[in-house]
C-alpha cells in the first residue's frame, strides 16, 4: 500500500505527461510546443525520482530540461518569426497521423492487457542506489561494467561537438 | 594443236580482266585498247585451233566406234558438297562446246576491235572508262568461254552467274544515265530469278542422281548409243517423285526456266530490250550472238536427259514458239532500231528454242526416225549462224548510231547514200536473217522449219509464218533506216559517214562470214549423239520458206521502201492492236505493277513495318514496361522522412500484430 | 609452366599485352597508339595464320583427335572450373577470321577520335573475350570470355557510336544480356546433369559429349535456353531488333567486329553447345528453330528492300545471312553444318567490309541515306568498287566468298531426305534473288545515277589505310570464292563428332 | 490502491503516441525534433519502470536511459545545427519544401 502522497503525485504526474504530451504535438506555436515539452519532460524526472533513481532523474532535468530545451529555444529563435504559428494541418494529414499514432497505441495498450502477468507488479522497496555505486558501474570492466559504452557516448560526443561546430559554422 | 590449249583459251580473257582492271587503269586508254585486241585475236586463233583439231584431228580417245567424243581436258575439283556431289571447275571439248568456242572468241574479237573505233568521240580521243570496258568485255569472253567448256551442269550455273554479272556490268557501263542504271538492275534481277529456278534445278536434279557431272548425266546415255542404258545415271530419278510430279520433270522444268531467264523467253524476256542501253558492241556481244543463247546452249547441253523428259519438252516448245510469235510481232512496230534487233533477237533464240523442243515426241523414245536429232543440229547450226549475222547487224545499227547519234530510225532515214558500206553489211545482216539463199540464215533456218513440220503440220505452219514475219520486219528496219526519205543534213561537217575502219572491218567480215557460214557441214560435225547426220536440203520445205520469205521482203518493200501513207494508214486501221504491240503488250508495265505495287508495296514494306514497330515494339514496350515500373517504384521513394516513418511504423505493427496473434492463437 | 608452350593461349596474352601497351600510351601520343594497335593486330594475324598451318599439318600428319592443342589447368576445384584449351578445324577458322577482322578494324578506325587510346583499349579488350571464346573448351570460361566480349560493346557504342547511340547501345546490350542469362541458365543446368549418378560433374564440353548423360527431359529444357541464349546473339528472329539499331549507332570498326565476329559466336554456340551436348533435344526441337531462322532469312532480305539507311540494310541483310547460318546449323549434316561455317566467314568477312565502307562513305558524307547520295563512283571509285565487290558477294556471287557458302548450305539442306526440310531449303533459297533486288537498290541509288548533292563532288578517295583496311577484306573474300574447298577441308572433319551424336540419338 | 508498473506505461505509452503523430502530421523540423523527444523520453521512462519494478536489484534499464539521454542530448544538438544550416541556405524550415538533395 502506497503512501497517499506518491499516489497523488503519481496521478498529478501523469495527467501532466498525457495533457503536455498531446499539447506539445496539437500546438500550432513551435515556442509553446517546446514549453509543453519541456513540462513533460520535468514530469518524467519526477517519475525518475519516484523509482529512487535520483541521479537519473538530476540528469534528466540537467541535459534534458536544461540543455536539450534551451538548443531547442534556441534553434526556434533562430529560425522562426517570434509569434508566428504554424499553418493548419490537413484533415488527411491529421487522419493519417491519428490513424497511426491509435493503431500504435492500440495495439500496444492491447499487449498490455492481455500479458498482464507482470502488470500488477508492485514497487519493491529498500533499493539503494547511490554515486558511488554508479560511479563504479560506470567505469567498471566487470559483468554489469559499463566502461565500453561509457567510452563510445564520449567518443560519440567529442564527435558531435566536432560535427557541431563545423556544421554551424559560417562559411 | 593440241586440246589442252582450250584451257588457255578460257584463262587468257580472265587474265586480262585482270590486267585490264588492276594494270591497266593506271595505263593509257588507248593503249589497253589495243593490249585488249591483241590479246583476244591470241585468244580467237588458239579458239579456232582448238576447235579445228577437235573436229578434224583424230587424237587418241577422240574417236570410239565413230563417234566423236567429249574430251574433259582437265576438271579439278573446286568444291566438294559430299563425296560424290562434286563440283569441279573443268575443261571439257565437245562439238558444241567447240562451236560455241568458235563463235563467242570471233563475235567477241569483232567486238573487241570494233570498240576501239565505237568508244571513241570523232576525233578518235578513247571515252572515259575505256580501260574499264576493255576489262570487262574480258571478263564477259571469260565467263562466256567458262560456261560453254563446263563440265558439269554446276559449273555451268556459276558461269551463267558470272555471265549475268559481266552482262550487268556492261549495261551499266553509261552508270550516271537513270536508264542504264534501271536497266541493268532489271537485267540482273531478272535473270537471277531464273537462275533461281535454275538452281533449284540443279538440286533437285544432283539431289536424286547424286551427281552434276555430264560425265554420268549425259554422256553417258549418248555416247553408249542405247537409250536403255541411258536411263541407267539417272534410273535412281526415274521413278521419284517430288511434291506430286516426276523429279526429272521439276528439275528439267527448272532448268529450263533458267536458260528461260538468260534467253529471254516469254515472260522472262523484258530485260533484253532495255538492256540496249549498254554500248552498242555489248549489245552485239552479249545481248545478240553470245549470252543470251546460253540457255539454248543449257538446254542442247542437257538434251539427252530431256529427250527421256517429255512433259518438259512440251513446255519448251510451247514457251518457244509463242514467243517466237510474240517477239516478232513486237519487232514489226518498234521505232527504235536496237530494240527492234532486239526483239528479233528473242524471236530467233525462240526458234532454237523450238528447234531444240520438237527434236523428239513420244515416239522417239522407242524409234528413232527420220527426222530424230534434226532439230538439234538444226538450233546449234541457227545458234552458229544467228550469233554472226545478229553480230553484224548490231555492229551495223552501232555504226549507225555512231553516225547520226540517235536510236530513233525517225532521225535516220536515206542513209544509204552517206554509208554504203555500213548499208550493205546490214543488207546481208537482213537477207541472212529471212532466210534467203545463200546467205548463212536460209540453212539453219531451213533445218529447223523442217525440224518443225516433222513434229507437227501446225507447228512448221506457225514457224514458216513467224519466218515470214522475221523477213518482213527485217525489211522494214534496212528500209526505214537507209531509204524511205531523203536524210536532212544539217550540218555538212557532221554529215553522217561510214566510220573508221576499225568500226568497217568487222562488218565486212562479219558480213562475209554470213554470206559463207551456211555451208559449214554442221549435219557432220555437230549432232546430239555424234554419229552424223545425213540430211540434204528438203526443197519442199526450203522452197516454202524462201516464198514466205520473199513475201515477207516484198510487203516490206511495199510498204516502206518509199515514203508513202500506207503505214500510217495501216496502223490507224489496227490502232488497239498496233499500239499494243508498240508498247510491248504492257509486260513491263505488268512487270512494274507486281514488283513496285504487290511486292514492294504490299508485302516488304508492311514486313519492314512490322519488324519496327511489332516485334521491335515488342522490346520497346518491355523496356517501357520495366521503365514505367520502376518509376512507380520511385515514387515510393519519395524523399519524404515521414512517409518513410509512417510505412515504418505501419509496418512495425503490422508485425507485432502478426507476432501477438500467433502468439495468441 | 606447361599452359605457356601452347599456341592457342597466347590469342588471349596478345591482346591483353596490347591492352597494356595501349595504357601505357600518353592519350595525345597518337602515333604511339597506332603503332601499338597495329602491332598487336599484326601479331593476332602471325598467330592465327600460324595456327591455320600448324592445324593442317597435325592433320596432314593423321591426327585425327577431336580436338588438337589442348591444354587443362585447374582453376577453380569446387565446380571443376578449368582452363581447358583446344581447337577443331571450326574454331581455327573462326579465329582466322577474328584475326582479319580485328586488323582490318584497327586500320578502319585510324582516325578515331574522340579518345583514341581508350577506343582502342576497349577494343582489344573485345577481341580478348572473341578469341578466348574461340579456344576454350570449358563452359565456364567460355561463357566468361563470352560476357568479355558483350559488355565493352555497351561502351563502344555508347561513348564514340553516333546517332540515337544511348538508345542503341542500351537496347543492344539490354538484348544480349537477356540473351546470356538464358545461356547461363542453361549452361548451369548443363553442369549439374553432366556427369552419369556418382561422378564427379564437369564443365568441359568434349567430357560433357561423351558422358552423353544430360536426361532427355531436360534436354526439352537446357535446349531451347541455350540455343535462345545464343540465337539472340546470331540476329535469330525475333529476337533480331538489336542489330539494327546496333550497328547504326556503332562506330565503323565496332560494327565491323560485331556484325563480323561478334554475331558468329552466336551460331558457333549454337552448335558446339546447344546441338552438341544436347543432340535428342535438337533432334526433337529442330523443326521450331528451322522455322523461326527459315522465316528469318527471307523475311530479313525483303525488310532490308525498302530500308533507307545503309547500316539497316546491311543489318537486315545480316539478319538474313545469320539466319541462314542457323537454319544450315539446324540441318544436321556435315555439308550443310560445313556450309553454316563457311557463311560465318563469308558473312564476317563481307559485312566487315559493308560497315568499313559504309563507315568511310559516312565519315565523308554525313549522312547514310542512300536518297541523298548518288554517284558517288564518280567520286570516290576506290570505295566504289570495294562496295559493288561486297554487294556481289552478298548476293552471292561466284569466285567471292557468298556463293561458295550458300550453295554449300543450299545443296547441303537439300540433301536431307525429310520433305519438310527439302521445301524449307526452297523457301530459304528465294533469297538469293530478293538479296540481289536490295543490294542492287542500293548500289544503283547509291554508287551510279547522278551526284545528289553539289557538296560531295569536293570529297576525296580513300586514303592508304583505308585502302588498306578494305583491300585485305576484299583479298580474304576473294580468297573463300576461289579457293572453298581449302576451307572445307579444314572445317568439315570437325563436324563428324557432332553428326554422329545427332544419329545416335535419333529415336529408333 | 497501488501503484503497479501498469500504471507508469499508460502515460509513457500515450506520450509515444502522441510523439508518433507529432513526427508524422508536423511540418516544421524542429517540430519534428521535439516529437522525437518524446518518444525517446517515453522509452527511456519504460527502461526506468520496467528495471525498477522487475529487477530492482540491476541497474541496466537505468544506465540505458542515461546513455540514451546523452545520445539524445548529442543528436538533438547535431540535427539542430544541420537545422539551423538549412535554414541559413534556404529560408526555411519546412520539411516539404526542401527537396534540394532530393535527387
Amino acid at each position: 500500500m502506497e503512501s497517499v502522497g506518491n499516489i497523488i503525485l503519481y496521478f498529478i504526474v501523469a495527467i501532466a505527461i498525457i495533457v503536455f504530451s498531446v499539447l506539445t504535438v496539437t500546438t500550432r506555436k513551435i515556442l509553446r510546443s517546446a514549453t509543453y515539452l519541456l513540462f513533460v519532460l520535468f514530469a518524467t524526472a519526477i517519475i525518475y525520482f519516484q523509482m529512487d533513481y535520483q541521479f537519473l532523474g538530476a540528469v534528466q532535468i540537467a541535459v534534458y530540461a536544461g540543455g536539450i530545451l534551451v538548443l531547442f529555444v534556441f534553434a526556434i529563435m533562430l529560425t522562426q518569426q517570434p509569434g508566428k504559428s504554424a499553418e493548419a494541418l490537413t484533415s488527411q494529414r491529421r487522419c493519417l497521423g491519428l490513424v497511426a499514432a491509435l493503431c500504435g497505441v492500440a495495439l500496444c495498450g492491447y499487449g498490455l492487457f492481455s500479458y498482464a502477468g507482470f502488470a500488477g507488479k508492485l514497487l519493491s522497496s529498500g533499493v539503494d542506489i547511490n554515486m558511488e555505486k554508479i560511479g563504479q558501474f560506470l567505469l567498471s570492466t566487470d559483468k554489469y561494467g559499463y566502461l565500453l559504452p561509457f567510452e563510445a557516448i564520449s567518443v560519440l560526443l567529442l564527435a558531435c561537438i566536432i560535427g557541431g561546430v563545423v556544421i554551424a559554422r559560417r562559411r | 594443236m593440241p586440246l589442252n590449249l582450250a584451257i588457255v583459251v578460257v584463262a587468257l580473257p580472265l587474265f586480262m580482266f585482270l590486267f585490264l582492271g588492276l594494270v591497266g587503269v593506271k595505263m593509257g586508254r588507248k593503249i589497253t585498247g589495243v593490249i585488249g585486241v591483241l590479246a583476244m585475236l591470241v585468244d580467237t586463233i588458239l579458239a579456232y585451233g582448238v576447235a579445228l583439231t577437235y573436229f578434224f584431228g583424230s587424237g587418241e580417245g577422240q574417236i570410239v566406234d565413230g563417234v566423236r567424243q567429249a574430251v574433259v581436258v582437265a576438271n579439278p575439283a573446286w568444291l566438294s558438297f559430299t563425296d560424290t556431289l562434286v563440283v569441279r571447275m573443268g575443261v571439257l571439248v565437245d562439238p558444241i562446246a567447240a562451236m560455241m568456242l568458235v563463235v563467242i572468241t570471233t563475235v567477241s574479237l569483232m567486238v573487241h576491235l570494233y570498240s576501239l573505233g565505237y568508244m571513241s568521240d570523232h576525233d578518235g580521243n578513247a571515252e572515259k572508262g575505256f580501260q574499264r570496258y576493255y576489262a570487262f568485255l574480258a571478263l564477259f569472253t571469260f565467263s562466256m568461254l567458262g560456261l560453254v567448256v563446263a563440265t558439269n551442269v554446276f559449273q555451268i550455273f556459276v558461269f551463267f552467274e558470272m555471265v549475268g554479272l559481266s552482262s550487268y556490268l556492261l549495261i551499266g557501263f553509261y552508270y550516271s544515265t537513270p536508264a542504264a542504271n534501271h536497266a541493268n538492275k532489271k537485267a540482273f534481277i531478272v535473270t537471277r530469278l531464273a537462275d533461281l529456278f535454275f538452281l533449284l534445278g540443279v538440286m533437285i536434279l544432283s539431289y536424286y542422281t547424286k551427281t552434276f557431272d555430264f560425265d554420268q548425266l549425259v554422256f553417258g546415255p549418248t555416247m553408249s548409243g542405247s537409250l536403255e542404258t541411258a536411263q541407267s545415271a539417272i534410273s535412281t530419278a526415274g521413278g521419284a517423285t517430288f511434291l506430286g510430279c516426276s523429279v526429272m520433270a521439276w528439275a528439267l522444268t527448272f532448268i529450263f526456266i533458267g536458260g528461260a531467264g538468260k534467253s529471254a523467253m516469254y515472260p522472262l524476256h523484258i530485260w533484253l530490250p532495255d538492256a540496249m542501253e549498254g554500248p552498242t558492241p555489248v549489245s552485239a556481244l552479249i545481248h545478240a550472238a553470245t549470252m543470251v543463247v546460253a540457255g539454248v546452249f543449257l538446254v542442247a547441253r542437257l538434251f539427252p536427259l530431256y529427250v527421256l523428259v517429255q512433259g518438259a519438252m512440251n513446255i519448251i516448245l510451247v514457251v518457244g514458239a509463242f514467243t517466237a510469235f510474240y517477239a516478232a510481232a513486237i519487232a514489226c512496230t518498234q521505232s527504235d532500231i536496237k530494240r527492234a534487233l532486239a526483239f528479233s533477237t528473242i524471236s530467233q533464240i525462240a526458234f532454237m528454242m523450238t528447234s531444240l523442243a520438237v527434236s523428239s515426241n513420244e515416239n522417239s523414245l522407242i524409234e528413232i526416225h527420220e527426222g530424230y536429232g534434226l532439230g538439234y543440229m538444226a538450233s546449234m547450226f541457227h545458234l552458229f549462224t544467228h550469233a554472226m549475222f545478229k553480230a553484224l547487224l548490231f555492229l551495223c545499227a552501232g555504226a549507225i548510231i555512231h553516225a547520226v547519234h540517235s536510236n530513233e530510225n525517225d532521225k535516220m532515214h536515206g542513209l544509204h547514200k552517206f554509208m554504203p558500206i555500213t548499208s550493205i553489211c546490214f543488207l546481208i545482216g537482213c537477207l541472212a536473217i529471212a532466210g534467203i539463199p545463200p546467205f548463212a540464215g536460209f540453212f539453219s533456218k531451213d533445218e529447223i522449219l523442217v525440224a518443225a513440220y516433222h513434229r507437227g503440220l501446225g507447228w512448221g505452219l506457225w514457224m514458216s509464218m513467224v519466218a515470214c514475219m522475221t523477213a518482213f520486219y527485217m525489211f522494214r528496219i534496212y528500209y526505214l533506216i537507209f531509204f524511205w526519205k531523203k536524210h536532212e543534213v544539217h550540218d555538212e561537217h557532221h554529215a553522217p559517214k561510214d566510220q573508221p575502219w576499225t568500226m568497217t572491218l568487222p562488218l565486212i567480215i562479219l558480213a562475209a562470214i554470213s554470206c559463207v557460214a551456211g555451208f559449214v557441214p554442221f549435219h557432220d560435225l555437230v549432232t546430239w549423239d555424234g554419229h552424223a547426220l545425213h540430211t540434204s536440203i528438203d526443197w519442199t520445205v526450203a522452197g516454202s520458206s524462201i516464198g514466205v520469205a520473199l513475201v515477207g521482203i516484198c510487203l516490206a518493200t511495199v510498204m516502206y521502201r518509199k515514203e508513202n501513207p500506207l503505214p500510217e494508214r495501216m496502223a490507224n486501221a489496227m490502232r488497239g492492236l498496233w499500239t499494243a504491240s508498240y508498247k510491248r503488250f504492257y509486260m513491263d508495265e505488268l512487270y512494274q505493277f507486281i514488283t513496285h505495287k504487290v511486292i514492294f508495296q504490299t508485302i516488304c514494306v508492311p514486313i519492314a513495318w512490322f519488324d519496327r514497330h511489332i516485334i521491335d515494339g515488342f522490346f520497346n514496350l518491355l523496356a517501357d514496361a520495366t521503365n514505367s515500373l520502376s518509376f512507380g517504384i520511385r515514387r515510393l521513394q519519395s524523399g519524404s522522412i515521414q512517409a518513410y516513418v509512417y510505412v515504418y511504423l505501419l509496418g512495425a505493427l503490422l508485425l507485432a500484430a502478426i507476432t501477438m496473434v500467433c502468439v495468441l492463437l | 609452366m606447361e599452359l605457356f608452350n601452347n599456341i592457342l593461349i597466347y590469342f588471349v596474352i596478345v591482346p591483353l599485352l596490347t591492352l597494356g601497351g595501349l595504357a601505357l600510351c600518353s592519350n595525345r601520343g597518337i602515333k604511339a597508339i597506332r603503332t601499338v594497335a597495329v602491332v598487336g593486330a599484326c601479331a593476332l594475324m602471325v598467330l592465327a595464320v600460324w595456327l591455320v598451318s600448324i592445324f593442317l599439318q597435325a592433320r596432314g600428319a593423321g591426327d585425327t583427335s577431336e580436338m588438337i592443342l589442348r591444354s587443362d589447368v585447374m582453376w577453380y576445384a569446387p565446380f571443376n572450373v578449368h582452363l581447358a584449351l583446344g581447337v577443331d578445324g571450326v574454331s581455327v577458322v573462326m579465329i582466322l577470321l577474328s584475326a582479319f577482322i580485328v586488323f582490318a578494324g584497327v586500320f578502319a578506325s585510324w582516325k578515331m577520335n574522340p579518345l583514341p587510346k581508350q577506343f582502342f583499349m576497349w577494343f582489344f579488350l573485345l577481341s580478348t573475350g572473341v578469341f578466348g571464346f574461340f579456344i576454350s573448351i570449358d563452359l565456364f570460361t567460355m561463357f566468361m570470355f563470352y560476357e568479355v566480349a558483350l559488355i565493352p560493346m555497351y561502351l563502344l557504342i555508347g561513348v564514340w557510336g553516333s546517332g540515337n547511340k544511348n538508345y542503341s547501345a542500351m537496347k543492344l546490350t539490354l538484348m544480349l544480356m537477356g540473351g546470356s542469362a538464358f545461356l547461363m541458365l542453361g549452361l548451369i543446368g548443363i553442369y549439374f546433369h553432366s556427369a552419369p549418378e556418382g561422378q564427379p560433374l564437369t564443365m568441359n564440353i568434349l567430357d560433357i559429349a561423351h558422358n552423353d548423360a544430360i536426361p532427355h527431359s531436360w534436354q526439352y529444357v537446357l535446349f531451347p535456353l541455350t540455343f535462345v541464349g545464343f540465337g539472340v546473339l546470331g540476329a535469330m528472329f525475333p529476337f533480331h531488333t538489336w542489330s539494327p539499331d546496333g550497328h547504326a549507332s556503332a562506330p565503323t570498326a565496332v560494327s565491323m567486329l560485331h556484325a563480323g565476329v561478334l554475331m558468329k559466336l552466336g551460331g558457333y554456340g549454337c552448335f558446339r553447345i546447344a546441338i552438341y551436348l544436347m543432340p535428342f533435344a535438337a533432334n526433337e526441337l529442330a523443326w521450331i528453330f528451322l522455322l523461326l531462322t527459315g522465316f528469318s532469312i527471307v523475311y530479313g532480305a525483303l525488310s532490308a528492300c525498302v530500308q533507307t539507311d545503309l547500316k539497316y540494310i546491311n543489318a537486315y541483310s545480316s539478319v538474313s545471312h545469320c539466319g541462314m547460318v542457323l537454319f544450315a546449323i539446324l540441318m544436321f549434316n556435315t555439308t550443310a553444318m560445313t556450309g553454316a561455317v563457311l557463311q560465318m566467314l563469308s558473312h564476317g568477312l563481307m559485312t566487315a567490309l559493308f560497315f568499313a565502307l559504309i563507315g568511310m562513305i559516312y565519315g565523308r558524307t554525313h549522312t547514310r541515306d542512300i536518297r541523298d547520295m548518288g554517284g558517288m563512283m564518280h567520286i570516290m571509285p576506290y570505295l566504289g568498287v570495294g562496295y559493288v565487290i561486297a554487294g556481289l558477294a552478298s548476293l552471292g556471287l561466284p569466285f567471292l566468298s557468298g556463293f561458295a557458302a550458300e550453295m554449300t548450305i543450299f545443296f547441303g539442306s537439300f540433301q536431307h531426305t525429310d520433305t519438310f526440310h527439302r521445301v524449307l531449303t526452297i523457301m530459304a533459297t528465294t533469297s538469293i534473288v530478293v538479296t540481289a533486288v536490295y543490294i542492287l537498290r542500293v548500289v544503283a541509288k547509291l554508287l551510279f545515277g547522278e551526284v545528289q548533292d553539289e557538296h560531295h563532288r569536293t570529297l576525296t578517295d580513300a586514303s592508304w589505310e583505308e585502302r588498306l583496311s578494305t583491300a585485305t577484306l576484299i583479298l580474304a573474300v576473294a580468297a573463300i570464292g576461289c579457293f572453298p574447298n581449302f576451307f572445307i577441308n579444314i572445317i568439315s572433319s570437325s563436324f563428324d563428332p557432332v553428326v554422329k551424336a545427332l544419329q545416335a540419338a535419333l529415336p529408333l | 490502491m497501488d501503484l503497479t508498473l501498469f500504471m507508469y506505461l499508460i502515460p509513457s505509452l500515450i506520450m509515444f503516441g502522441c510523439g508518433v503523430y507529432g513526427f508524422i502530421t508536423r511540418k516544421n523540423m524542429i517540430a519534428i525534433m521535439i516529437s522525437l523527444e518524446l518518444m525517446l523520453n517515453s522509452v527511456d521512462i519504460n527502461f526506468v519502470v520496467f528495471n525498477r519494478y522487475l529487477f530492482p536489484g540491476q541497474m541496466d534499464g537505468m544506465f540505458f536511459s542515461l546513455f540514451a539521454i546523452a545520445i539524445a542530448a548529442a543528436e538533438t544538438a547535431l540535427a539542430l545545427a544541420i537545422i539551423i544550416n538549412v535554414f541559413r541556405i534556404a529560408k526555411k524550415v519546412d520539411i516539404n519544401e526542401i527537396t534540394k538533395l532530393k535527387f
